[in-house]
């Protein structure tokens, strides 16, 4: 029980030195985050809108295959990741295992479902009448998209939201090609699963209160912005 | 004779196996004012949605500007923009909404003037509206700011879906003023669609009838509802609540709807006993309206329940001396309704 | 199933990775009738999951944070069970020419090269041996040298970050052994430095203390100690093999 | 006299700082049927939600059945139900729609029964209605289903926000049965908005008319849209397209909408000149409504593009034997007009 | 690389065994994970309900908290659960550490703010008639509540099944809550990071296999479920 309150303490005490480990790792997690959503998200929101909107033979399927996916667990993503870029694997060469991008690639796939599956429903629950009136005034196929996106952005918002929230909070991926590298590839998961296992629960824990202050900094931004805007 | 903009031939549309439009033949000359009347569910949105090419139809063709569309290929949707009969309004400004379909065609030149014309073709004073939000509007503010955002982008087809539901008598003028407007300074093609069929013909050259998704001729009909109880003769009764009956020879079924052709009716000032094959009803002229394009009158006469219209000349009129509250007799003949 | 005295223990990823335990378990319920069950993880939690009387047994390998456990009064009745070695393993090609260098002069030759050097940076008996190494050597920790990578994770994942970056690694032959295995015999990294005395990596058990968790299961406790430590069961934990390898030497005092 | 069901005393509405209605007092009567006109805007629906207990107004007090309603208490929103202006349907079937309100007072009683009858007063036959989906429905058919699964919770007050839009002429009729047998079976009381005059002075007792916010008596009304110029005599004028115009006293903008009471308003079939203080403007009769709880006639003139109304008695009908189509002269004063 | 298709083989093989761990594996990740869903469904569909729709003071902080809370790490839901339930901790005396309730409790917590999140934009996204509508026709605040879910479902149908993956694919609280012991907590995933751990990548993937095949089942009954519905 007590860890909890030291590991509050510790948390102020991490972020109040500056600079060290905790900083390397926050640095790292924030660069590797931030590649990872905007990349999961120029690839997902145009294939969720497809599934969304798109009528086509095996459509039905595909939103089963994309709500599967949700389930994807870390692990596997990791494992299929490292057979590719594995020395052994056919991307071997590129060097990217044990390397922030590697990471990025991993956290793309496992937040790709999040954003194609929400983004999907999101666009499915539109008002009907939004398509006959877009296409009423004249919108071809990419300005439809465009215009449903901007009237479902609320919805496309969430999608987004959630799926920083998974890629933040994950480990098996950072863990599995990052290796976890002090310095270099240690994100603030991968350092919490490491106290954690060291016993240093305290520690552990003020590292995810850590994480937690930058996802509450995100979405307070995101919250103030959505607030400007009038959604 | 104008060129023709529309050519429909052996159009069926079906929802499901239900059909709900079938329509032989019909041609739009360009320019023309075209209006669509018919009861609920007669076809007339499903229609308008085909012309508007947001619909393909089941069956038949479709020709515009002696092109055969292809719903397949983007068909030429940027020529003809419809309002829709519920119609929609994003979630931004009042001026983003108008101007909208000018942005997606990449036409910014004078937006503020160009928006501000098309708020006050539909009424609206663009000092007050243009920065209010698409939810700070009355439901037929909302309607006129759909209406302006077609207007604006000047297509040469309008198809207009009931745009007077919810529109008060002011702005019915003004979008007739607005629909004259289109032909005259674009040479606009309209189709309008409305349920207010003294508006509908002082707009429209020519309105055509639907009736269960069928083309039944032009101008106003007369319904008259089940139930049909047959009677002794073998010929079917419908009672009035005041006891009087119309009589009618063999609906459909008994819950059938008559259609009347107003033309098929007469009207007296004096006392008229039903005949061996005339219904004679007793009731009140409510209206009379003048029928421009066709320089007759309309007279609305209310028996209990019933309402029901006479088409008539000016000179009838003068000689039998009607006007409306005065009591008159109704005649028309047992054979002369059709069947829905 | 819910009838059976259980036993909780935890312990360490090596005793779990290599399959012993899986290997005692059977034939410690045949015994006593007691069920064993495990949580494998790292040596610093095993000892907070002590600690915090979650498990009435620990059974670990890092003798220095196990003495200091007893003296603080939460294990009683330490016990050695069995020891193995750690080695040095590398690329088969040694670019820093470790093959036969003694320990000091080996991490010297390292240094000297800027040869690639993986740690497990986990505090794990592992860990805390690579330190006492490094100590010993006299050389100050490496920390923040790019050729240094500390990777905070277990063994085997250790290897592969090895095998991957083509550099050095303190491993315990438990693990080497079973790493062999998974690559039929043929492994990238080979064993060049053994052998030494310092290398010797002790694995003990350890009761908690009655006294601080009223809930821990002493008398079942007391049972697998014995068990454990008696001949029977050390001779089982000889002829545990992998590879026809030896993998662990009991060496219980009895 | 019946006793009063609403009571509004000096009721506001604010939409941020933008007053939308203001109503000193208003009282309805058990058992009448209130008609509410007014031009877009005005407040109508505002008005009704109020009623409907929906919408807490921001100031003034609402008495109930002689009860204040709090609304910070749940309000007795059981007892009064509204149609929406744009109805909504839940994403069922037709028959879960209507039977709605019904499950959710626990009353299972013969629903298939009652659901069937409430489609009848609609006039939508039950057994090609029931089953559908609310996707499956033409505009006014659905505004109709709408419509029955508020009929079927018989409740003490039905509040209608333009029932007719987008509905046919033979629902329009039903529609009106249906409010008077509201009324007669179970005695209710009906507030109903619509753009319809002429069927809403057939339905309703009385019809109050809004004009931005306030209560303006009651009665139609005629509407002149600006843009006014100022003349040299100081005085404004209205320019119509064929050169006629309209001169008006002191409008308080350029782009003020003048009121016209029909009443004040006289018709010539002979010629007349514009007088030192009177209008005078050629036009065609368009229509003739007879008003029945006034009986009275509103004659309809169009005169190009403006539309008025003037009220006479049947008598100066015959006497001056007007009828639809006719030319005429109409006369009303400088100084006639209210300002909007 | 080959560690892909033999995992593929080796999942095959899994599968057709029967019975052993593998099946142990997955009854106790079906077991766990269903009780973990219903509660985080029961718990938190209302309350996503009430921030979707309430009007009250702070909504939207709490909104935002909530959207926080998705980036909630496992490590972090785990330290804190043990914290309570661990034999020093206040509720120590239920025993609940290293049993299927212990891991339940963690994944309830880790699904409730998707739950919350997902639940509370689909009751925002619905139409504004739709209220005013059921308040017309006579709707108490439960029944509002419940047709306004139904009006909704597609979108909080997807809430859950978002849930659901998270719930059956996570790690780490079942990791530390349930402490990976064979038959009796461990499920695919712990299994599948043991595994991995050992360098069994081949088998890891299979057990990553197996778990995405049950995520399929899961839609898919869904799906169909679904389609009978009409949504
Ligand atoms: N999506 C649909 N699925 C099945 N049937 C439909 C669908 N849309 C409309 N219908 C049916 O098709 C017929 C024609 O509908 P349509 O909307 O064209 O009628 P309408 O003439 O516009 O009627 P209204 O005056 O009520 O707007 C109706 O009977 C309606 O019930
Ligand atoms: N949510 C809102 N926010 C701000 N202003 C609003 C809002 N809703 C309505 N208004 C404004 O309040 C006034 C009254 O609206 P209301 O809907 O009551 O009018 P109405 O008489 O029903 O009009 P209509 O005939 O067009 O339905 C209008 O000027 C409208 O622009
Ligand atoms: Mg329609
Ligand atoms: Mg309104």
């Amino acid at each position: 029980m007590d860890f909890i309150l030291q590991g509050l303490i510790e948390a102020i005490k991490l972020l109040a030195a500056g600079g060290g480990e905790t900083y390397s790792a926050i640095f790292t997690t924030l660069k590797v985050s931030t590649i990872s959503i905007i990349a999961s998200l120029i690839l997902g929101i145009p294939l969720g809108f497809l599934l969304g909107y798109a009528e086509f033979p095996g459509r039905r399927f595909c939103r089963t295959l994309a709500d599967t996916l949700l389930a994807l667990p870390t692990v596997v993503v990791g494992l299929l990741v490292y057979a590719f870029i594995s020395r052994r694997g056919p991307f071997g060469d590129l060097g990217l295992l044990f390397t922030l991008p590697g990471i990025a690639i991993g956290q793309t796939i496992l937040a790709l479902p999040i954003v194609i599956s929400l983004t999907a429903s999101a666009i499915e629950g539109l008002d009907q009448r939004l398509r006959l009136t877009l296409l009423t005034l004249g919108a071809s196929g990419r300005q439809l998209a465009l215009t449903s996106l901007r009237e479902g952005l609320f919805a496309v918002l969430i999608a987004s939201v959630t799926a920083y929230g998974r890629i933040i909070s994950e480990v098996g991926v950072s863990m599995m090609l990052g290796g976890n590298i002090k310095w270099y590839t240690r994100t603030i998961t991968t350092a919490m699963a490491l106290e954690t296992n060291k016993g240093e629960f305290a520690m552990g824990l003020a590292l995810g209160i850590v994480l937690l202050i930058i996802a509450f900094t995100v979405n307070a931004i995101l919250s103030i912005l959505k607030m400007r805007a009038g959604i | 004779m104008s060129e023709l903009i529309y050519e429909l031939s052996k159009l069926v549309h079906r929802y499901g196996e239900h059909v709900v439009l079938e329509i032989e033949q019909l041609s739009i000359r360009k320019g023309r004012i075209i209006g669509v009347a018919g009861p609920n569910g007669s076809g007339k949105s499903t229609l308008l949605k085909i012309l508007a090419f947001l619909q393909a139809p089941s069956e038949g063709m479709v020709y515009f500007e002696g092109q055969r569309v292809t719903f397949s290929d983007p068909p030429p949707r940027r020529e003809a923009t419809l309002l829709l009969q519920d119609p929609y309004l994003l979630k931004r400004s009042v001026f983003e909404n108008v101007a909208y379909g000018l942005k997606l065609r990449r036409d910014k030149n004078d937006l503020t003037r160009r928006v501000g014309q098309a708020l006050t073709w539909v009424g609206l004073d663009p000092k007050s509206f243009t920065h209010r939000s698409w939810n700070e509007l009355s439901g037929g503010e909302a309607q006129r700011v759909a209406l302006a955002s077609r207007l604006i982008l000047k297509p040469k087809v309008l198809l207009l879906d009931e745009p007077l539901a919810s529109v008060d008598a002011a702005s019915a003028e003004l979008i007739m003023q607005a629909s004259f407007r289109a032909r005259r300074d674009w040479g606009a093609t309209l189709v309008i669609v409305s349920h207010d069929l003294i508006w509908m013909h002082e707009v429209a050259d020519e309105v055509l009838s639907l009736f269960n998704g069928s083309l039944a001729g032009t101008g106003a009909r007369n319904l008259i509802m089940g139930p049909w109880q047959i009677s002794e003769s073998g010929l079917w009764r419908k009672e009035l609540e005041d006891g009087q009956q119309i009589i009618a020879q063999s609906p459909s079924g008994d819950q059938s709807v008559a259609v009347l052709d107003p033309s098929d009716v007469s009207i007296s000032p004096k006392s008229l006993e039903p005949a061996s094959q005339r219904n004679a009803v007793k009731g009140a002229i409510s209206q009379m309206i003048f029928e421009k394009n066709q320089g007759k009158v309309l007279v609305n006469v209310t028996a209990d329940s019933i309402s029901l219209y006479a088409r008539m000349t000016e000179d009838a009129i003068k000689a039998l001396s009607l006007h409306p509250g005065q009591t008159v007799w109704v005649s028309f003949d047992f054979d002369a309704f059709q069947w829905l | 199933s819910a009838g059976e005295p259980v036993l909780r223990m935890a312990t360490t990823t090596s005793t779990d990775n290599t399959g012993l335990l899986d290997y005692l378990a059977p034939l410690f319920q045949k015994d006593t009738g007691i069920k064993l069950q495990w949580v494998a993880v790292g040596t610093g939690k095993a000892l907070a999951l002590g600690r915090n009387c979650d498990v009435s047994i620990l059974f670990v390998h890092a003798p220095a944070a196990e003495k200091k456990f007893v003296k603080e009064g939460y294990g009683i009745t330490r016990r050695k069970v069995m020891y193995n070695d750690f080695v040095i393993i590398g690329p088969k090609n040694d670019p820093a020419r470790l093959k036969g260098l003694s320990i000091p002069t080996a991490l010297k030759a390292v240094t000297g090269k800027n040869a690639v050097f993986v740690s497990r940076g986990d505090d794990s008996g592992t860990h805390k041996k690579e330190l006492s190494l490094w100590k010993a050597a006299s050389l100050q920790l490496p920390d923040k040298k790019k050729w240094y990578i500390q990777t905070g994770q277990g063994m085997l994942t250790t290897i592969k970050v090895a095998e991957e970056r083509s550099g050095y690694t303190l491993v315990d032959r438990g693990t080497y052994i079973k790493y062999e295995s998974q690559n039929q015999g043929n492994p990238r990294l080979v064993i060049l430095v053994e052998g030494d005395k310092s290398l010797m990596n002790q694995y003990s058990i350890i009761a908690i203390n009655p006294e601080s968790c009223d809930k821990a299961a002493y008398n079942r406790t007391l049972g697998f100690i014995g068990w454990i430590t008696a001949p029977k069961a050390q001779k089982h934990i000889a002829d545990f093999r992998l590879l026809g390898k030896q993998l662990f030497i009991p060496n219980a005092e009895q």
